[in-house]
C-alpha cells in the first residue's frame, strides 16, 4: 500500500512539511528530509524549484530562485534522492509546476518517481480536468498518488469531482491566497473548514497555505486530517539554517 | 481552449473559478448587441477607429511591391493595445467586477489597462518588473497621471514575466471581485481567444479597406510583429482560414538567433506551459522559463500566444527573424521615406522586406502596431542622434 | 488680407516675389479638385482623419453640461498641427518648390513639417530657438529622424519668436526655390487665411459628427486654446458667421495676469506688427516685442493671429485667461476622469470649466488640439510623480 | 529742398553708412554721425534698433540688441538727436521696423523727425503699397522722404511702381539676402544693376547689402549712384571701438 494511504490511517493528526529541494544549499535535501522525519513529520513536500512559481508568494519563489541558483536540476534532485528509502521512510511528495516535468517527460518522471520511492505529487498548474484526461492513467501505472487543492471558491460540485479524482487526500487551501500570504485564520476560514468537513467526502483533507505556528496548526487540523507548513519552514531555514530543525518542530506541535 | 496541440487552460486550482466564470461567460458577453454596440462605439468615437490602411507610396516603391500599412500607431495611447484592453473593460465590467489588475513590460498595456480604468472609473493595479520601472519611466508616469497604482515585481528577472506571475498572484488572492486584463494573446484560455477577438476589429477593417482601394478583400500577405502576438493575431484573424494569403510572422532574433540574446520562439522554444497555456516557450532542457532578449520591450517575450506556436506548428504562417540592427534601420527607413516613426517591434516587421523579395503586383498589408514615440531614446542612443 | 484692422502683409520688400506668388496661387490650388482630392486622401489615409467627436461623458457629468472633445490628439504626430503642414506641402509641390522651411517653438510644427517633407521627398530645414531645443530634445530628435535639418535660432531670446525671424531670413535670402510653411495662422497674409483654411477641417468635422450624435450642427459653444491660434482658428471657422454659436478662446495666463509672466495677448498686448502682421502683441511702450512666459510652449507666442485679434476686438469671441496652475489641474483631471492625457496647452482650454459655469443642456465642443505626451516630463515635474 | 535731394544732385559716388543708435554704448549716437560726417560720408542710415528685426542678418542684430539692452528707445534717440543739426549737414535718415514707429505714433514720428532735421526714413517692413495708400499724405507733410526696396527678385512693373512712389533714391538691394550676408559682387549682380541702371528710373539708385571694402564699393557704384555700408561698419565698431572711423572710411574710399 502507497505509504501515503497507510499514513493518512493513523489516528493522529499530521503534519506535513514543504521545503525547496537545493535551499538553503543545494545538497541539504536529503539530510532535510532525514532531520524532519527524525523530529516526528508525517509527510514532506519536496519542492522541485521553478522559475515562475506563480501560485507561491515571495518566501517559496526566492527560496527557488536560489535554488535554481545552487543549479539543483530535476535530474540533480532525482540523483540526490536515488538512495533516500534506504534511510526514511515517512511519505515523500513531490510538488512542483508542470513544465519541468513536462519537459523531463511525464512518463519518464512518473517513472523514476517509482524508482525512488516518492509516494504522489502536487502540481498547482496541472488542472484537475487535464490529469483526469490525459495522464491518470500513467500516474496509476506507478503507483503514484496526484494531490489536488481545492480553495474557498471552489464549487462544492467541482469539490465532489476532484473528490472522485483523487486517491489519497485533498490539499486544502485554506484561503484565497498564494503561499505565505496569511498567518492564522478567521472565522471564513473555520465556516470553510466546517463546510468541506460536513461534505464527508472520501478523501481526508490535508490543510495548506497561512499555518505558521501552534495555535494556526491546531485550529487547522480542528476539521482536517492534517496541516502542510511551507513558507513557514521556509523562513525559519533561512533565518537558522538546517541545524536547527527540531526548534521548528516543536515550535508547532 | 486549443489551437491544435496549443493551448489550454494550464491554472492552478484557486484560478478555476476565475477563468471558468470568464470562460462561461465571454462569447455569450461578446456577442451581446448592447455590448457590440458600446464596444464599437468607444473604438470609434475614442480610440479613433478605423485605423487608416495606408499605402506607403514611398516604401512601395523602394522595394518595387505594394506596401500598405495598418496605421494602428493613431489609435488612443498609440498602439493596438487598446483595442483589447477596451474589450475586456467593458467585458469586467459586465462581469460586475470592479478592480482590475495588469501586467505590463515596456508599459504600453499598462497604459492602455490604466486609460480604460480611468474611462471607466475603476480601481487599476498594473504589475510591472522593478528594472522596466526603472527603464521605461515616461509610461509609469503616464499610468500614474491615470490614476493607476504601479506594483513593482521585485521576484526573478523583474521584467515582463515576473509582473505576470505578480499579476497572477494578485488574482489568486482576490478572486471575487477583479478581472484581470491580459495584454497579449496569452493565457489560459479564453484569454488566447478573447484578445484575439477584440484585436480582430484590425483585420475585419482591412477587408473593407483594401476593397475600398484594391477592389479585393485579400491581400497576398498579412504581416505583424508578434511578442506575445495579440496585434498578429488581429491582423490575421480574417485571412486565417483563407489559403490564398500568405501570413508572415515576424519574431525578434536580437543580436542574433544564436548569440544567446534572442526572443525568436519560434525557432529558440519548445512546447511547454507559460502563464497558463501549452504554447512554444523558450526555456531550458530542464523545463525553467529563460529570460529572452531584444531591442524591442514589446518583443521579449519568452513565449509566444498558442494561435502562433499552432501557425508556426502547422506551417501556415512563415515565421521569419528580424535582428535588432535590422530592425532599427528598418525603423529609420520609415520615417525618412514615409514621416512615420515606427515602434521599434513594427521595425521589425518592416525589416522583411530586406530579407524577402515580393512581386511588384503583390498586396502586402503590414500592422504597423505602434508609433515609435516610445522608442525614440532607444533610436536616439541607437543611431546617435 | 485683413480682419477689420488685423492682418495685411508688413513684409520687406525681399520677400514680396514670394509672399506675393503665394497669394495670388493659393486659393486657385486650394480649389482644384485634384488638390482636395490629395489633401482629402492623405487627411484620411495618412492622418487618420476624421478626429473623432467624443463625448466625454464622465468630464460632462462631473461640470453638469454635454462637453464633446474634437480629438486631433489621435492626428498623426499628435496634434491639430498636421492639418496645415499636409496642405502646405502639397501647395508649395503645386508651386514647384524643392525647398521647405519651417520655425518651431516645442517642436510639434517642426515634426509634423519634418514629418510631410519626409513623405514628400523634400529638403526639410526646421528652425528652432537654441533654448528650445535644449529642452525639447525628443522632439528634435524626431525631426532629425525624420530627415529634417534642424538649426538653431542663435539671436535674440533664443526662442519661438527667433525660430520664426531666422526661418524669415531663410526665406529672403532663398527667395526662388524655397516654401517657408508657418506653423499657426499668423505671418503675413494670406497665411493666416491659408493656415485657417487648411485647419478648417476640424469644424467642417465637428458639424456633421454633432449632427451624428447630437441631431444639431451647431454646439452651443465651440472652445479652443490660443497661442498663435490655428486649431482655435479651425476649430471656429465655419461657426464664425453663427451667432447662435458662443466661441471661446483661451489664453496662457501663466503665473497671472499681472506677473510679469503671462502670455495673455488679449489683455496684455497693444496692436501692433509681428512677423509680417498687424495684430495684437505683447510689446514695450517703446514697440519692441516681449518674451511671454507660459508653462506651455505652445502657447508662449507673444501675438495672436490677426482672426483672432479681431475676434477679441469685436467681442465675438470671449477671451479666458488660464493660469499655469488651472491648467495643470485640468490636465491631470482629464487623464483622471477620461483616460486622456491632454497637451499642457489643451488644458488651458479644459481649465475654464473651474472658471465658467455652463448650463446641464450646453452642448460644448472643444478642440483637444493635442496629447500630453510631449509634455509628460513637465506634468511630472509639476506633480512630482 | 530736401538735404537727401540736394546730395542726390551733386556729381559724385555717395557713400552712405548705415549704424545702429546707442551702439557700442548707448550715447555714441551723435559722435558716430560727428566722426562720419568729418570723414567725408555722404549720407548716415541711423539703425533705430529692433528687438526683432527680420531683414537683418546676425551683425545688425546683435548691435540691435545690445542697443537695446543699453536702454536705447525712440524717446531717446529723438532726445540725443535734438540739437544734431547745430554741428551736422549731411543728410541723416533713420532707418527701423515699423512697429516701434507705430507705437510712438507715425505722424508723431514723422514731426519729430521734421523737428529734428532728420530728411528721410528707411522702413523694410513697411510695404510700398501700405505706404502709398494709408502714410504718404503724412510723410509729405512732415517734408519726409521715404526710401523703398529693390532686390533681384522685384519684377520690373513693381520697379516701377516704387519708382512713382519714391522721391529721393531707390535702395537697390544688391543680392537676395538678409544684411550682412554676402560679400562681393559676382556677375548675376552685376547683371542687375546693369538691368536696373538701362531702366532709366527717376530715382537714383543706391546699392545696400554686400558692400564691405573698396572693391565692393567701387563695383556697386559703377552703375549706382551711391552705395550703402552697415553691417562691415558695425563689425569695425565692434573689433576697434568709435575712435577709429577715419580708418574704416579710409579703407572704402
Amino acid at each position: 500500500m502507497n505509504r501515503i494511504k497507510e499514513k493518512l490511517q493513523e489516528d493522529k493528526k499530521l503534519l506535513s512539511i514543504y521545503f525547496t529541494a537545493g535551499y538553503p544549499d543545494l545538497n541539504d535535501t536529503v539530510s532535510i528530509i532525514q532531520d524532519l522525519e527524525k523530529n516526528g513529520i508525517d509527510m514532506i513536500e519536496i519542492g522541485l524549484p521553478f522559475s515562475d512559481p506563480l501560485a507561491d508568494g515571495p518566501t517559496i519563489q526566492n527560496s527557488s530562485t536560489a535554488a535554481l541558483k545552487n543549479g539543483m536540476t530535476t535530474e540533480i534532485l532525482f540523483n540526490q534522492l536515488k538512495d533516500i528509502r534506504k534511510t526514511v521512510n515517512i511519505p515523500l511528495i513531490i510538488m512542483g509546476y508542470f513544465n519541468p516535468m513536462l519537459q523531463y517527460g511525464v512518463e519518464a518522471f512518473c517513472k523514476k518517481c517509482e524508482e525512488i520511492g516518492i509516494d504522489g505529487l502536487i502540481i498547482p498548474d496541472l488542472p484537475v480536468d487535464v490529469y483526469h484526461d490525459e495522464y491518470q492513467a500513467i500516474f496509476k501505472k506507478y503507483g503514484l498518488i496526484n494531490v489536488f487543492l481545492i480553495t474557498p471558491q471552489t464549487s462544492d460540485d467541482r469539490i465532489r469531482f476532484i473528490d472522485s479524482v483523487s486517491n489519497g487526500f485533498i490539499y486544502m487551501v485554506s484561503s484565497a491566497s498564494v503561499t505565505g500570504n496569511t498567518s492564522g485564520f478567521g472565522d471564513d476560514q473555520k465556516d470553510y473548514f466546517q463546510r468541506i468537513h460536513n461534505m464527508g467526502l472520501n478523501n481526508p483533507q490535508i490543510v495548506g497555505f497561512g499555518i505558521s505556528d501552534n495555535k494556526s496548526y491546531t485550529e487547522a487540523t480542528q476539521y482536517a486530517k492534517g496541516a502542510i507548513i511551507g513558507s513557514a519552514f521556509i523562513k525559519f531555514l533561512t533565518k537558522n539554517g538546517v541545524g536547527k530543525i527540531a526548534d521548528f518542530v516543536k515550535s508547532i506541535r | 481552449g486549443y489551437y491544435g496541440e496549443f493551448g489550454g487552460a494550464f491554472i492552478p486550482e484557486m484560478l478555476y473559478p476565475n477563468v471558468e466564470e470568464l470562460r462561461q461567460n465571454y462569447l455569450k458577453v461578446m456577442n451581446e448587441p448592447e455590448f457590440q454596440k458600446e464596444f464599437k462605439q468607444l473604438l470609434k468615437d475614442y480610440v479613433g477607429r478605423p485605423s487608416p490602411l495606408y499605402f506607403a507610396k514611398r516604401l512601395s516603391e523602394k522595394y518595387n511591391t505594394k506596401i500598405y500599412l495598418k496605421r494602428e500607431d493613431l489609435n488612443h495611447t498609440g498602439a493596438h493595445k487598446i483595442n483589447n484592453t477596451i474589450g475586456q473593460i467593458l467585458m469586467a465590467k459586465r462581469l460586475g467586477k470592479t478592480r482590475i489588475i495588469a501586467e505590463t513590460g515596456a508599459g504600453q498595456h499598462g497604459v492602455a489597462t490604466a486609460t480604460v480604468c480611468a474611462l471607466m472609473g475603476m480601481e487599476c493595479i498594473v504589475y510591472m518588473g522593478e528594472i522596466d520601472i526603472a527603464r521605461q519611466a515616461p509610461n509609469v508616469a503616464r499610468m500614474k497621471m491615470l490614476g493607476a497604482k504601479v506594483v513593482p515585481a521585485l521576484s526573478g528577472s523583474r521584467t515582463l514575466k515576473d509582473a505576470t506571475n505578480e499579476a497572477i498572484r494578485d488574482w489568486i488572492n482576490n478572486p471575487v471581485n477583479t478581472h484581470y486584463i491580459i495584454g497579449s494573446a496569452i493565457g489560459p484560455h479564453p484569454y488566447p481567444d478573447m484578445v484575439t477577438r477584440f484585436q480582430a476589429v484590425i483585420s475585419e477593417e482591412i477587408k473593407w479597406q483594401l476593397q475600398e482601394q484594391e477592389g479585393r478583400e485579400n491581400p497576398d500577405y498579412v504581416v505583424a510583429c508578434i511578442g506575445g502576438g495579440s496585434n498578429a493575431a488581429g491582423t490575421y484573424y480574417h485571412y486565417l482560414h483563407n489559403e490564398d494569403v500568405g501570413i508572415i510572422a515576424v519574431e525578434a532574433a536580437g543580436k542574433g538567433i544564436n548569440s544567446g540574446e534572442s526572443a525568436a520562439t519560434s525557432v529558440l522554444g519548445k512546447e511547454g506551459i507559460i502563464h497558463g497555456c501549452k504554447t512554444l516557450l523558450m526555456q531550458t532542457p530542464d523545463g525553467q522559463i529563460t529570460e529572452p532578449y531584444s531591442i524591442s520591450a514589446g518583443l521579449d517575450y519568452p513565449g509566444v500566444g498558442p494561435m502562433h506556436a499552432h501557425l508556426s506548428k502547422t506551417g501556415r504562417a512563415e515565421f521569419m527573424s528580424i535582428t535588432d540592427d535590422d530592425a532599427m534601420e528598418a525603423g529609420l527607413e520609415l520615417s525618412k521615406l514615409e514621416g512615420i516613426i515606427p515602434a521599434i517591434e513594427t521595425s521589425h516587421a518592416l525589416a522583411i522586406f530586406k530579407h524577402k523579395t515580393f512581386k511588384p503586383n503583390d498586396v502586402i498589408v503590414m500592422s504597423l502596431s505602434g508609433r515609435g514615440d516610445k522608442d525614440l531614446q532607444n533610436y536616439i542612443d541607437y543611431f546617435n542622434i
